[in-house]
């Protein structure tokens, strides 16, 4: 006798099985609950309670907030310190996602094009080690690099290019005391912390770019300058876009590098962060939150519609 | 031969680039032997081991290094677990709402950390939550999720569609496909994403300060440490330390996702 | 109130300045809590804050039994109901206080002790004896572009505080300098005078290559950024000194701020019954003797600057300013009433501070 | 006895695609059945339909007599070779094919003893060890059969399994897979695009066109009688006439079809026609002409004299080896 | 006049690899030439030595008369369509046409005018704007053909341009391709494994073996006249006999092959053989015979008479038609 055509179910799973044979969305469902209430409930949900927290406003003498819905949060985050504030570290966050897009780039590329085997290797370990080596120890390090009689002016002496780095110093804005209270160090700083954040999702795009694209542009006659920039470059782009989203946030974010290393000017993560923790006033710690997510959230869209998201 | 060589120029960018990546590093090592104890200067007055043994004997390091060992451990335990749910779900099927649950999942780590460690703060003030080792877990579980649904989703993309319908074909139901077919392949990439998880939250510290309550984790220790020096050269042995003991995973996740995804062009 | 201290809760959670409250571990000579909690069980943790704002956030977020407020954050403490008043009966040490301090008005509401004095002291300013041979006369080496003695500009090698309450510095220099603003306390102040004050210190922004925030950081900026002057603490003079760094302090001839703490006791204080036993504590004589040279400032008890208890002495206690308490203008928070009639309130001081700092 | 799968009205919409529109399909038991159709002409859906990883949107599929709409894949004795073979990657050859019996819960002698016999079947003796990745795309091929075959379904889905194979290879596969389907005597459904695939080896095909079937029958009956244009046009690269030419060249007023082979040249007929170019097929030469418009084939066999391109021809054939097509 | 391309002792090895293994190769200007070869034989790397991406470890590669050794690929005026076609993902069509004028730095205008050209040469008018992604393989094949051809190269590269268009589509791709080297008068180099299409494309073809060259020629001569056995056997499914075969049925004492076209079922012959399978190809039946071991095939017309499997039989063949392999 012949096998039959339908086996009976055995046990639960059996039937669990059938189930969700039956009903995908409630496999799809059971799935998406237990994430989605953390991410979806309670975050998103604390989000939005900062974003609450922002109308509120705070007793100026005895600093206690006052849960009222106005404003004045928002009058105040738009006073010319606060919006110098918001300017320097999106000024700040632009340049270094520049800076570190361009020493990314050849690290990058040569990683994803040209290493091969162990070299291969060195270099991710070249990039990831540094990634996840002590944040704060590295930042302590650059102090010491930047400071005043720190590394780089001894080495400038030992050179004879100490004219050179007054030169760069005595630049206005950018310039300082020394490199360490100055925008140029907080911005070396600040590249060096977040580069692997862009090299890495630079070179998973580069690494997409099928070989048969850049012989095909050789073949049609393209030098390898001109394939570098109509082919590789642009394809390159969503790496580039993905990186870029690590490294503007996080910036956008820090609120450890501009004490350390700078001239005291305050930036969006420190203003958070000393009006949250240290002066008390989360109304206006809230207001100064929400610029960050805003930029953000615009920043994520553009970058969706760029196809960047892949590159992540 | 087209172009299997790189040019010098590219070839000096990216060695200076990644000189520029190490450099600090090295200083790190030099100054876990100087023998100046309460601050910097360059260069060291003098080379010691001293501070190894230092470190050693002391106890809040060791508390704080089992605290962030046992945050991280849970933190990616928790992860790896939301991360692996999500990802499923999402390379199952595409559903009303995909789009933004994508974004959700990266919003933890698209948006400054400042932000998430703010929103989660007042988050736990209004549930009447304690600031404890809890809250710092649920903190870094938030935006590891993502580390691993990356590897995760990365994994399921290329993993072929058929192998999960061929194991329903042949008779076995979901469980059974899950403990016999999904697992063994998603493994190495649920470990790669997971010691990358791992390794971020142990690092962590713009999100911990804001979760953390009388807790120190080995970033907060440092954070203290390096503010209030003594025997700040220990924080730099420290580090060394943690830098040596991430190197590891860190060359096993390596290897875990290498095959496949390292030749030019197999991306996607 | 309380009316009675019962047995410790085995805990108590401390909000204090740094260096303040020490176990021992940064220096072994120097610990004053290691003994506290073998007699009382009560095992104490400590939470540093850098600034009076800090503290006053911590104290509202709550979780603390005590706080060693500063006169800039006591009153508003207790306006904002986070601390309660003490019951001085339940401190035996209350009568050994300075009884310049007793009803200090830091602390003192309409007759109601909020707390139990802990040190007070002098914003000194601190600076490198290899450029300044003696001792700078005025606080203007800070506030005014000038070459210093070694015969280059002051530019980048000076620091500020990096707290609105500085503005008070500001103050009390043009109370010196400019008479005609009519400046009384530096604390109330009217709009012109505020406005004055802030100009000085934009034009001192100029100088300022990184304002001082942190004790040991300011440490690191005399030893490794080259910087000379600067308001500080007699903590940090304390400790570079022992360092064998070039670095003195003076009171200049304008005079100084300076700080009156107050230990004050958290309104949902959790541990009420060892944060009593840990007031009466800081009142010893031992204490007030070790913490003063500890850190520089001057005991709330005048018996431990003579009785040897511990390791001051009645010339440390002098040159901590023991003598000049009159001419320090301690920290207390600028309100909008005051004896001018109106005066500019702190949270303008706080938000314009972070302006000037900013450039604008 | 009841067929071994039946079709009775069955649609599958994707949104507004309608992958499978209408079907109505009877498969008999033991046969080797195949489905062929241009690219997204609804043959995968079909296939899927039967082995439970879509459902029909309307209609009723029954296996063997029983309705299956609320039966899940993995309870039905239907197996599926799959396209890419989906081995899994991680389990070496033995454990591949075993799999099935392991989920049954079977012991691992019994059923490592029953892989071999399968390995065996599909000259696969020896290979148990490897890991799927070592082998060859033949191999792979042939364990993806054993590994479906391990069950003993009563009805095996071939969807394109040759698909991914070099011709010397698939020509080979072909006569085993014949070979091994009239054996076993289990019911095979095959899914190709390849013409000559479905004739060669079906006894009866389904020619799919836009969702639907456009013809069923014997190969015989697909090939000689097409049912419709798309048909001829599909399945034997034959000549379709329109109605006007089939007139002219001496039928009724109808689409007809005419296959290259039995068209010959000549050198007068009622219509004359362009060469237009020649197409060497090895064992004869395809000549392509227009006539009137019209595009048609003829065959010459090797050894026989070519025309010039650009000349006229005539054409001529047996009037019986014109169809014509009444659905068309 | 000099040869479009000239192979004189060429060798690639990578490691150990002989991917190309002392290939004496010339290919006429204006021709349509094929090299047709199973997997791995090395002819990518032979079309790769021609455009410049691989340079020859020994020997000398001459294009027009011209030793190219120093040539790099840009330089060279060779145009290659890649086997997945290599489109610009970023580019709309018009772009990826116009690249290789955008290169050489040619207007904007003008460039696009020629592009526009192009597209109307491959039948590709008003597709300008649509991005690569927006277009069916067929569309695809085109768009890198009319970007290959936009510099009017002299020699047209194509590795295997139809692998992996369906059979339908390939047809016509075929018919277009071949019509285009016609009208344009390019020496095409074209690289397939597909039998059928070498021969019916090629004026002239090369069949690769293991990194050399088994035979070249036209492909009448591949077909009926394979110089080895591998090329009678790769080439036209032909069957190949063993010398004691061919003396048996009345040729010499070597290795010859006879096409299944050109075999016929008999009543008697010196001979028989065991009817193995039958195998229906519309045009007619391939009959599977079993001949003392050696597998052979004969080709009945549609119409006549078939034997059932498992019966004997004898074969006949025009003597002429059975080919000795000298070289086999
Ligand atoms: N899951 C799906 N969602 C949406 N559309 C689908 C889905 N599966 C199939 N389709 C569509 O249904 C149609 C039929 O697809 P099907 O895969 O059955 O075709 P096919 O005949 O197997 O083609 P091929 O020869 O290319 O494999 C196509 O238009 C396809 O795009
Ligand atoms: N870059 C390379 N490195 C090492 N070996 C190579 C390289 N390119 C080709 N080969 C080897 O050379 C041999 C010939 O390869 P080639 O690509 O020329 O074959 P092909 O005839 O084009 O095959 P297919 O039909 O599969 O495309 C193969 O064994 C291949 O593995
Ligand atoms: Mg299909
Ligand atoms: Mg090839």
């Amino acid at each position: 006798m012949p096998a039959p055509a339908i086996i009976q179910p055995k046990g639960l799973s059996d039937r669990l099985t059938a189930l969700f044979w039956r009903r995908p969305r409630l496999l799809l469902g059971l799935l998406l609950v237990p994430p989605l209430f953390w991410l979806g409930v309670v975050y998103l949900g604390s989000l939005f309670s900062l974003l609450i927290q922002s109308f509120y406003s705070i007793d100026e003498f005895s600093g206690m907030v006052v849960p009222e819905f106005t404003l004045k949060t928002y009058a105040e985050l738009f006073r010319a310190a606060n919006l110098d504030i918001i300017i320097r570290t999106l000024l700040m966050a632009a340049a270094v996602t520049l800076g570190a897009a361009l020493i990314a780039f050849p690290i990058a590329y040569y990683a994803a094009r040209f290493a091969k085997g162990r070299w291969k290797a060195v270099f991710y370990l070249g990039i990831m080690l540094p990634l996840w080596s002590s944040y704060l120890v590295k930042v302590y390090a650059w102090k010491l690099i930047l400071a005043k009689e720190g590394i780089v002016t001894w080495a400038a002496g030992i050179t004879g290019t100490s004219s050179l780095l007054d030169a760069v110093l005595a630049l206005p804005v950018v310039g300082g005391g020394s490199l360490s209270t100055s925008y140029i160090g907080m911005f070396l700083v600040f590249t060096y912390v977040w580069l692997p954040y862009m090299i890495l999702p630079m070179q998973a795009s580069l690494e997409r770019v099928p070989t048969s694209m850049l012989e095909a542009s050789a073949d049609l006659g393209a030098t390898r300058a001109q394939t570098f920039r109509t082919v590789v470059l642009p394809l390159a782009m969503p790496g580039v876009i993905a990186g870029s989203i690590f490294t503007f946030s996080l910036t956008l974010g820090d609120y450890i590098i501009p004490q350390i290393i700078g001239n005291s000017a305050s930036f969006i993560g420190m203003a958070v962060y000393q009006l949250q923790g240290t002066a008390g006033n989360t109304p206006l710690a809230a207001a100064f939150a929400v610029v960050p997510i805003l930029i953000m959230l615009a920043y994520l869209g553009f970058a969706k519609r760029a196809g960047a998201f892949d590159a992540l | 031969m087209l172009s299997d060589r790189a040019s010098l120029s590219l070839r000096i960018a990216a060695g200076l680039g990644l000189l520029f990546l190490h450099l600090p590093i090295a200083l790190i090592f030099l100054y876990a032997f100087t023998t100046e104890e309460r601050s910097y200067a360059f260069p060291p007055p003098g080379l010691t081991t001293k501070w190894f043994a230092v470190a050693w004997q002391r106890p809040d390091i060791w508390e704080a290094f089992w605290l962030s060992l046992q945050v991280a451990a849970i933190a990616t335990a928790l992860a790896l677990v939301l991360g692996t749910l999500v990802s499923a779900a999402m390379s199952k099927a595409r559903f009303f709402g995909r789009e933004q649950i994508s974004l959700l999942i990266l919003l933890p780590i698209a948006l400054p950390g400042v932000i998430t460690g703010i929103a989660l703060r007042t988050a736990f003030g209004e549930m009447g939550i304690p600031f404890s080792t809890l809250t710092i877990i649920l903190g870094h579980a938030t935006f590891c999720i993502v580390i691993v649904y990356n590897n995760a989703v990365a994994r399921f993309r290329r993993l072929s569609g058929g192998i999960l319908e061929a194991s329903a074909d042949l008779g076995a139901n979901a469980f059974q496909t899950f403990r016999h077919v999904l697992l063994p392949n998603l493994g190495t990439a649920l470990l790669a994403g997971g010691m990358l998880a791992f390794a971020l939250s142990f690092d962590e510290v713009i999100v911990t300060t804001f979760t953390a309550g009388q807790q120190s984790t080995i970033p907060i220790w440092m954070l203290e440490e390096l503010i209030r020096p003594r025997q700040r050269p220990v924080t730099n042995v420290v580090a060394m330390l943690v830098f040596a003991a991430t190197f590891i995973p860190i060359l096993l996740a390596y290897y875990l996702t290498r095959n496949g995804s390292d030749v030019a062009g197999s991306g996607k | 109130q309380m009316t009675a201290v019962g047995e410790g809760e085995g805990q108590l959670d401390i909000v204090a300045w740094p260096g303040y409250v020490e176990r021992g571990d940064t220096d072994k000579a120097y610990d004053w809590v290691t003994k506290f909690e073998a007699d009382t069980g009560c095992k104490v943790n400590v939470k540093t804050a850098n600034t009076s704002d800090e503290m006053v956030a911590l104290m509202n977020e709550g979780g603390f039994d005590l706080v060693t407020a500063s006169g800039d954050a006591s009153l508003r403490l207790v306006a904002g109901k986070r601390v309660q008043p003490i019951n001085t009966d339940l401190i035996p040490s209350w009568a050994k206080v300075d009884a310049r301090l007793k009803d200090a008005p830091w602390f003192t509401v309409d007759g109601v002790h909020y707390g139990v004095p802990y040190q007070w002291g002098p914003n000194v300013l601190m600076y490198n004896t290899d450029v300044f041979k003696e001792a700078p006369k005025s606080w203007s080496v800070v506030f005014e572009p000038q070459d210093l003695p070694d015969g280059k500009p002051n530019e980048g090698r000076v620091q500020a505080y990096d707290g609105p309450i500085y503005i008070a510095d500001a103050a009390l220099y043009l109370m010196a300098h400019k008479p005609e603003l009519g400046i009384k306390s530096p604390y109330q102040l009217n709009e012109d005078q505020y406005k004055a004050a802030l100009d000085l210190l934009r034009g001192q922004r100029k100088l300022v290559g990184r304002y001082w925030h942190d004790a040991y950081i300011q440490m690191d900026d005399f030893k490794n950024e080259g910087v000379v002057a600067s308001s500080s603490w007699p903590f940090q003079v304390n400790l570079l000194i022992s360092e064998k760094q070039p670095i003195a302090s003076t009171i200049p001839e304008e005079g100084a701020t300076g700080w009156a703490d107050t230990t004050m006791l958290h309104a949902e204080a959790a541990h009420p019954n060892c944060a009593y036993k840990w007031m009466e504590h800081t009142l010893n004589s031992n204490l007030q003797s070790d913490l003063s040279t500890w850190f520089g400032s001057n005991p709330v008890v005048p018996e431990a600057c003579t009785d040897k208890s511990g390791m001051q002495t009645k010339e440390g206690c002098t040159a901590n300013g023991m003598d000049d308490f009159e001419k320090i203008h301690f920290w207390t928070t600028p309100t909008a009433k005051c004896e001018q009639g109106e005066c500019v309130p702190y949270y303008r001081w706080v938000s314009d501070y972070i302006a000037v700092i900013g450039g604008r | 006895m009841p067929a071994a799968v039946e079709f009775a009205q069955v649609t599958r919409h994707f949104g507004n695609v309608r992958a499978v529109d209408g079907v109505d399909l009877t498969i008999a038991e033991g046969s080797f059945f195949a489905m062929l159709g241009p690219s997204g002409s609804g043959k995968t859906t079909c296939l899927r339909l039967i082995s439970g990883f879509e459902s029909p949107t309307t209609g009723t599929i029954r296996i063997f007599g029983e309705d299956v709409s609320t039966t899940p894949p993995h309870l039905r004795n239907v197996n599926t070779v799959f396209q890419d073979y989906a081995l899994f990657p991680h389990m070496n050859v033995r454990d591949n094919v075993a799999y099935g019996l392991m989920v049954k819960g079977i012991g691992k002698t019994q059923r490592h003893e029953k892989a071999e016999e399968m390995l065996s079947l599909v000259k696969l003796s020896g290979y148990g060890d490897r890991k799927p990745g070592q082998l060859s795309g033949g191999q792979r091929q042939r364990v993806a059969l054993a590994r479906a075959l391990v069950n003993e379904p009563r009805v095996l889905l071939l969807d394109e399994p040759l698909g991914a194979l070099d011709l010397k290879l698939r020509e080979a596969m072909q006569d085993e897979l014949k070979a091994l389907q009239q054996r076993l005597g289990i019911t095979f459904v095959f899914v190709t695009h390849d013409q000559h695939e479905a004739l060669s080896m079906a006894d009866s095909l389904a020619v799919f066109n836009e969702g639907k079937i456009a013809q069923i029958g014997t190969p015989e009956a697909v090939y000689n009688r097409p049912a419709t244009r798309f048909v001829a046009d599909f399945v034997g690269s034959s000549n379709v006439l329109p109605p006007a030419l089939t007139r002219a060249l001496g039928g009724p007023d109808e689409w007809a079809s005419l296959r290259p082979e039995v068209t010959r040249l000549a050198a007068t007929g009622p219509v004359t026609a362009t060469v237009t170019a020649l197409r060497y097929l090895g064992s004869g030469t395809r000549v392509v002409l227009d006539m009137g418009g019209t595009e048609l084939a003829a065959i010459v066999p090797a050894g026989q004299p070519l025309p010039e391109p650009g000349t006229q021809t005539a054409i001529a054939f047996d009037p019986a080896a014109l169809h014509i097509m009444a659905g068309a």
